[in-house]
């Protein structure tokens, strides 16, 4: 396998950077202002997408920044799966750069300068984390992400603002600082270095409770992978403009800590080490019971925007499980998962922000009779859910599937009964809000017949990506492509 | 008991200076006048200078440090002897260490007198009176 | 290089430093330029002297031509080469910054301002580079009594911090003098490298373990270790902001250096980590000491006494990484020193810079700066980054190596201690940020900020900004440098033997 | 709070008590301190420094580095006062009625706040503290004055055979000045030492001394290593010691003395320079 060495990886995660002083330069033309962004993010899309030919020919990109510490410098490396979880975050970008637009400028928000400029930063955390090439420097755009967001979720400035920031940075930083640092330090005291290799670099001789609590307190450090009992930032970030918890909770930050948690996993304690330890099913049941628990919390939410968060609490774990589960299929599940669960999530996202922007609603028990009003809103929903749920023809079927295979490859029979009954809670918390929307009589409906739908920037990008659900069913080869040479590039393949 | 009394007499200078510098700590630490405290700051650094000076003694009639004779071009027809004269290097840094105690006298009594014109008192608790009544408690 | 290098930092700022009474009495517009030529010399034969020892190793110089023991000799080698150049580009960053708010604060004592500003600068980096024990005591008098004077004049509460920092740091130059009478009592020599010489024979005695201890007792009164840390807050709290930015970020790490020479250099490692085995002891103190600074930062509603606390817990930090005994925890603990008296340096400044528009520095006067001040808020935001301990800022990496030294150690008190303290200043800083970030706007969410006048902004100025983002920027790059700096000077700073 | 402190001191004292037991005893002539470095001092300064007062030879020239800052921390310790504690301008707190002295009649003038100045020569301005008739103090001072400074010359002068030098004839110096003004007054003291020749002075007097450094490393030798100053004294290397003493020893004096008296303008009146002692 060829390494080489790139600025490229550099480029992708600096361009967002760059552009912040732009964005504040013409922070009174607004148009101008969101060309920088839609700019910077088409660069940061081609930089990444230019990179896809070299990757799957089977190299690695790789750039040092600077050696900080023996062993462990900041530095990039750019393998497949990393790009993978990049191509989803960069194309995003541009889709919800032009959702931003539609939605800030239909409600008049404030502060929509500093609110690009966060975002940018963001994005750069996030592409750096993708790239990073060991823990440490992993951990690093993980904080800068930690910190960057905190100005997006708390972005209205009232009370509710308030309290739910101090609750994500408490459970954010608390635990990024209080359990997942020690655990690095300890990682490199023990192993010298914090590289992400095929099959890990922690030392056979590190016992195996000290390995189980290695392993919990990661799994539970990096929180903004979700799993229970860390989770409940989630649902209180969703006090965000919608298109930061679109972004970034569906998508940029809470894929970021899953993705942490499958470098862990694989890339630092090794696929062999834990399954001799019998860690991956301790963490396949971690997984479940979030799994389970967060569909059944998710039935009773009345709040849209809080009852696709704790949807995506729970398909958050599904990666982790994928992870967990150790074997190339359920691997490979779990990668897709990143890409599929994406695109299906932000459409969602994209629709109950749209539906706010329309109508001001935000509860489903205020959206019956909705689909009338909303139409393509609401058929972009229902692709969504669709999606999610894990039926074709969406791309969450295919991760679904391979998710399936993993658990029937690692003989996890319970994974299997708890994916599948979690796809039946899936379905049971979306498609009523489906069914709500298009099928009710006149009197139940609170809408009259006219046909409003949200401006157009907010329903173009709704549109595309649940375009892309579909069509990743139908071509998902890219991605599959790629996920399957990062298993063989974890699993230390030929 | 003689031997005790031989260790003690031995070493009184260490005994004069251990009760010099226990009575200036404690005034430092018990007295409520901020004069008082500077004053107990001194005996203090007094006690440490006394340390020193009394490490230089030598017995035996040794003399204080100016060779005798020693007038006209120095080269070393003089010959002095170490034991004839006490050792001269304590005094030197106590020199310094007096210098440096004067000079701390003369800042404390400074900001003292600063403190005073603020307060119109050199009392502790007088002085967390007034701060309370200016500020309401907070600090 | 010139031979006479070593002498050279000291030797600039104090014939500068009078030059600035002798001219400057008659002419008010010198003592500026003065300082800043002098400090401007003393950080570039600073950096001479880092290259010489990089490149030749220790390098000794003879004060008036006598060998030590019977001199005074100078001793550079990478641990003060470092530290030295830290002070002094300190020193010459807080000076340029604070010329405005000097004119304005001081602008009848400019002349003794400067005056005892460069003398405290040339006692800090005498203190730095003597290799005589009684010397070190000297010049850290200078340093103090001109640190005390600078802090005494402020507002409110100044005169009484400054004449209790007298009191505290009086009986903690004292011990240490006591400690080298009791040195010099047994050994007959002051000189450092002397003394480590002639010990070993002695490290049976009781007075060479007394002596370690009085010694020890001095440096942590004069380094604000808990609990003995009652000056410091209400000191650095209380001081004019000049002042404040000038001394902040020097006096304790200079402290700590003096520590860990004292410990290394004369009685040396096997004495101080094995014959007296004090090691988990000092950890455990500054354990507390780490807590209890970050508990009382907490409950303290002024941005500088916040500061002050904080700056308590980060000497703990330094001392039980030093005292772990290893070459992680030391390493940490050296990094350290450069890395708090930047971070120091770069909080306090912007607490001036902020001050120059705020009337106060109590939370309630910080309500939506960020919007006013960016930039000096950004700057704050560095360093209270860097501080918690978020990479790529230098704290990060400091902060890596004092846990790494704990796990090392097996002292998970200190790890522990450690992540408390981090979160705590998490807590601290985004207490302040958030004020700071939210309260114009609480009442009327949504209003469009145009209302208020998007030209609300009014940062601090220019002279003042410039090095500030200067410092903020150094935070970030010392953090991406780190890994060099450990490699190529602090590796060296260590003996070899701890491992 | 008086319990902790007699704790603590008795501790402090116990602890210390306990270490004294391997002390060497009291006048030990073979103690470590009498014995290592310091014969060196006593057997060869005479022929190292030409000087027989062995304390200013080790304190000037072996340790004279130590010394030097020892100058500057008197030098800082006037300065902080100065900066601590002058005021410049009239009080606010206390705007000052003026009080004049006509001269010849003896009569005291009190002008109010604002009111005019008479700029006669015959007015001398005084200090509410006025005591008019101190005859006897003021002609025994002024008799004494003179000689006290003579004395003080002396001691600095004869620094190298006697107990003496820079430190000791500086303060009796500076304490012929306090002198006089406590037996005048400060007014009139400031009238012929003023604060600007007292602070010039006391830089000055450290100035020497660092200078006399700077200069021995300007001719290619040492900080403060005298024996480089051989050429420009045209003395050998051994007098050049000597002679270089003396040089820091007079700016020892200088500085000390005018330290004294700084310190004691500004302490004496609380830094307004008026209504002092």
């Amino acid at each position: 396998m060829e390494s080489i060495v790139s600025l490229k990886p550099l480029a992708a995660v600096l361009v967002s950077i760059l552009v912040v002083p732009l964005i504040i330069r013409s922070g009174n033309r607004p148009n101008l202002r969101e060309g920088w962004t839609f700019a910077a993010a088409g660069i940061k899309f081609l930089i990444v997408a230019s990179m896809v030919p070299a990757v799957l020919g089977g190299a690695k990109l790789e750039l040092t920044i600077a050696q900080v510490l023996p062993g462990a410098a900041i530095a990039f490396r750019v393998d497949a799966f990393g790009l993978l979880f990049a191509l989803v975050s960069s194309s995003l970008w541009i889709v919800t750069s032009a959702y931003s637009i539609g939605y800030m400028r239909g409600l008049d928000e404030h502060s929509q300068t500093r609110y690009f400029c966060f975002f940018a930063l963001s994005l750069s955390a996030t592409i750096g984390a993708a790239f990073s090439a060991n823990l440490l420097t992993l951990y690093l755009f993980y904080e800068m992400l930690s910190f960057a967001t905190y100005p997006l979720v708390t972005h209205h400035q009232d009370m509710e603002a308030r309290s739910s920031g101090r609750k994500y940075l408490f459970y954010i930083v608390g635990s990024s600082i209080g359990l997942a640092l020690p655990a690095m330090v300890y990682i490199y005291t023990v192993s010298g270095t914090l590289d992400f290799a095929a099959q890990g670099v922690m030392p056979a001789s590190v016992p195996p409770a000290v390995l189980t609590a290695l392993v919990l307190m990661l799994l539970f450090g990096f929180a903004k992978a979700g799993v229970m009992p860390f989770h409940s930032w989630l649902p209180a970030a969703m006090v965000a403009p919608t298109p930061v918890s679109a972004l970034l909770h569906a998508v940029a930050v809470v894929k970021v800590g899953a993705f942490c948690v499958f470098r862990v996993l694989t890339g630092v304690m090794g696929a062999d080490l834990l399954t001799g330890a019998g860690l991956g099913t301790l963490v396949c049941y971690i997984a479940a019971f979030t799994i389970i628990v967060s569909s059944l919390i998710a039935l009773s939410q009345d709040g849209l925007k809080r009852r696709l968060a704790f949807s995506t609490i729970g398909q958050l774990s599904y990666i982790v499980l994928g992870a967990a589960l150790l074997t190339p299929d359920g691997l490979t599940g779990g990668m897709l998962h990143i890409a599929m669960h994406a695109f299906g999530k932000i459409t969602l996202f994209f629709c109950a922000g749209a539906i706010f922007v329309a109508t001001g609603v935000k509860n489903i028990s205020d959206m019956t009779g909705i689909g009338k009003r909303m139409p393509i809103t609401m058929t972009a929903f229902f692709i969504g859910s669709l999606s999610v749920i894990g039926l074709p023809p969406c791309g969450g079927f295919i991760s679904k599937w391979f998710l399936v295979m993993g658990t029937l490859e690692a003989r996890q029979y319970a994974m299997l009964v708890v994916i599948l009954t979690s796809s039946l809670l899936n379905a049971a918390y979306f498609l009523p809000i489906v069914y709500r929307a298009f099928f009710c009589t006149e009197e139940e409906s609170k809408f009259d017949n006219r046909m409003g739908e949200a401006p157009l920037w907010c329903l173009v990008p709704l549109k595309l990506t649940a375009f892309i659900s579909i069509i990743l069913f139908l071509y998902p080869k890219p991605f599959l492509d790629l996920a399957r040479l990062a298993v063989v590039q974890i699993l230390g393949g030929p | 008991m003689s031997e005790f009394i031989d260790f003690f007499v031995g070493k009184y200078n260490y005994w004069a200076f251990i009760l010099l510098m226990m009575i200036g700590l404690y005034a430092m630490i018990a007295k409520k006048n901020l004069a008082k405290k500077i004053i107990g700051m001194n005996i203090f650094q007094t006690a440490i200078i006394l340390f020193y000076i009394s490490t230089a003694a030598k017995g035996g009639g040794a003399s204080i440090p100016i060779i005798a004779h020693g007038h006209g071009h120095g080269l070393s027809e003089h010959g002095a002897r170490a034991a004839d004269y006490i050792n001269p290097l304590p005094h030197v840094l106590m020199l310094t260490a007096i210098v440096v105690s004067v000079a701390t006298l003369g800042v404390a009594l400074t900001l003292a007198v600063k403190v005073y014109h603020q307060y119109g008192t050199l009392e502790e608790d007088e002085i967390a009176d007034r701060i309370r009544a200016q500020t309401g408690g907070e600090p | 290089m010139s031979p006479h290098l070593p002498a050279l930092p000291v030797v600039v700022p104090l014939l500068s430093a009078l030059l600035i009474t002798i001219l400057g009495w008659s002419n008010r517009r010198l003592p500026f330029p003065i300082a800043l030529v002098a400090l401007t010399a003393g950080l570039l034969s600073a950096l001479g002297l880092m290259k010489d020892v990089l490149a030749r190793g220790v390098i000794g110089y003879n004060m008036g031509g006598w060998d030590p023991p019977w001199g005074i000799a100078y001793r550079v080698d990478h641990l003060n080469a470092l530290v030295l150049v830290v002070v002094m580009a300190a020193a010459l960053i807080g000076l340029i910054a604070t010329r405005d708010r000097v004119k304005a604060e001081f602008e009848d004592r400019i002349v003794p301002f400067y005056t005892l500003f460069v003398l405290f600068v040339t006692g800090l980096s005498g203190i730095l580079l003597t290799g005589d024990a009684f010397n070190l005591y000297v010049l850290l008098e200078i340093a103090s009594l001109t640190g005390y004077a600078l802090i005494g004049l402020g507002e409110g509460r100044a005169p009484l911090a400054g004449l209790n920092y007298i009191l505290m740091g009086t009986i903690g130059a004292s011990f240490y003098l006591l400690g080298v009478g009791y040195l010099y009592l047994m050994t007959g020599t002051l000189n450092m490298v002397d003394l480590a010489a002639r010990l070993p024979g002695l490290y049976d005695s009781h007075v060479v373990a007394l002596a370690f201890f009085i010694c020890l007792t001095g440096l942590f009164v004069k380094m604000a270790f808990f609990p003995v840390h009652v000056w410091l807050p209400n000191a650095y709290s209380n001081a004019s902001s000049a002042a404040g930015i000038l001394i902040a970020p020097l006096t304790t790490k200079v402290m700590i250096y003096v520590m860990i020479r004292i410990t290394l250099t004369v009685f040396t490692p096997d004495y101080a980590f094995d014959v007296l085995d004090i090691g988990d002891a000092v950890v455990w103190l500054s354990v507390i000491a780490i807590v209890m600074g970050s508990v009382f930062a907490l409950a303290q509603n002024r941005l500088k006494r916040i500061l002050s606390y904080i700056v308590v817990a980060e000497v703990g930090y330094m001392v039980g990484g030093f005292w772990l005994g290893n070459r992680a925890g030391i390493t940490g603990s050296i990094l350290h020193i450069v890395n708090d008296a930047a971070m120091t340096l770069c909080v306090f400044l912007a607490a001036g810079a902020l001050l120059t528009r705020v009337p106060g520095d109590r939370l309630i006067h910080l309500q939506g700066l960020f919007r006013k001040m960016p930039v000096s808020m950004a700057a704050l935001v560095v360093g209270g980054l860097s501080i918690i301990g978020a990479p790529p800022t230098c704290g990060f990496f400091s902060k890596w190596y004092l846990i790494s030294g704990g796990i090392d150690a097996g002292h998970y008190g200190f790890v522990a201690a450690l992540l408390f303290s981090s979160l705590v200043n998490v807590a601290l800083f985004f207490r302040v940020f958030e004020i700071a970030y939210y309260e114009p706007f609480g009442a009327d969410h949504g209003h469009d900020p145009r209302a208020h006048g998007a030209s609300g902004r009014e940062d601090a100025p220019a002279a003042m900004l410039a090095p500030l983002v200067v410092v903020a920027v150094l935070l970030v790059a010392l953090g991406l440098y780190s890994g060099d700096l450990v490699s190529a000077i602090i590796q060296h700073a260590i003996p070899a033997r701890i491992i | 709070m008086k319990l902790v402190a007699l704790a603590s001191a008795l501790l402090c004292g116990t602890i210390l008590l306990f270490g004294t037991a391997e002390f060497p005893d009291f006048g030990d002539p073979d103690s470590p301190a009498a014995s290592h470095v310091s014969p060196r001092y006593i057997e060869e300064a005479m022929a190292e420094t030409s000087a027989p007062n062995i304390v200013t030879a080790v304190l000037a020239d072996y340790r004279g580095f130590d010394t030097l800052f020892e100058t500057a921390v008197v030098f800082s310790a006037a300065m902080a006062c100065f900066f601590l504690l002058r005021i410049f301008g009239e009080d606010e707190r206390r705007p000052s009625e003026k009080l004049y002295r006509h001269l010849p009649t003896g009569i005291t003038l009190r002008i109010d706040p604002g009111g005019k100045v008479p700029d006669s020569p015959e007015f001398e301005r005084i200090d509410g503290i006025w005591i008019p008739h101190d005859v006897i103090v003021k002609t025994t001072t002024r008799l004494i004055i003179p000689f006290i400074q003579l004395f003080g010359l002396y001691v600095i002068a004869h620094g190298h055979h006697s107990p003496g030098g820079g430190f000791q004839g500086g303060v009796i110096l500076g304490a012929s000045v306090i002198l006089y003004a406590i037996s005048q007054n400060l007014r009139q003291a400031l009238g012929r030492m003023g604060e600007a020749v007292s602070a010039v002075f006391c830089a000055a007097g450290v100035f020497i001394y660092a200078g006399a450094g700077a200069l021995c490393l300007l001719m290619g030798a040492n900080f403060l290593d005298y024996s480089g100053l051989a050429p420009l004294f045209g003395v050998d290397a051994i007098q050049a010691r000597s002679l270089g003493i003396l040089v820091v020893e007079i700016g020892v004096g200088l500085a000390v003395m005018s330290a004294m008296v700084w310190i004691y303008y500004n302490l004496a009146s609380m830094g307004r320079h008026q209504e002092g002692l």
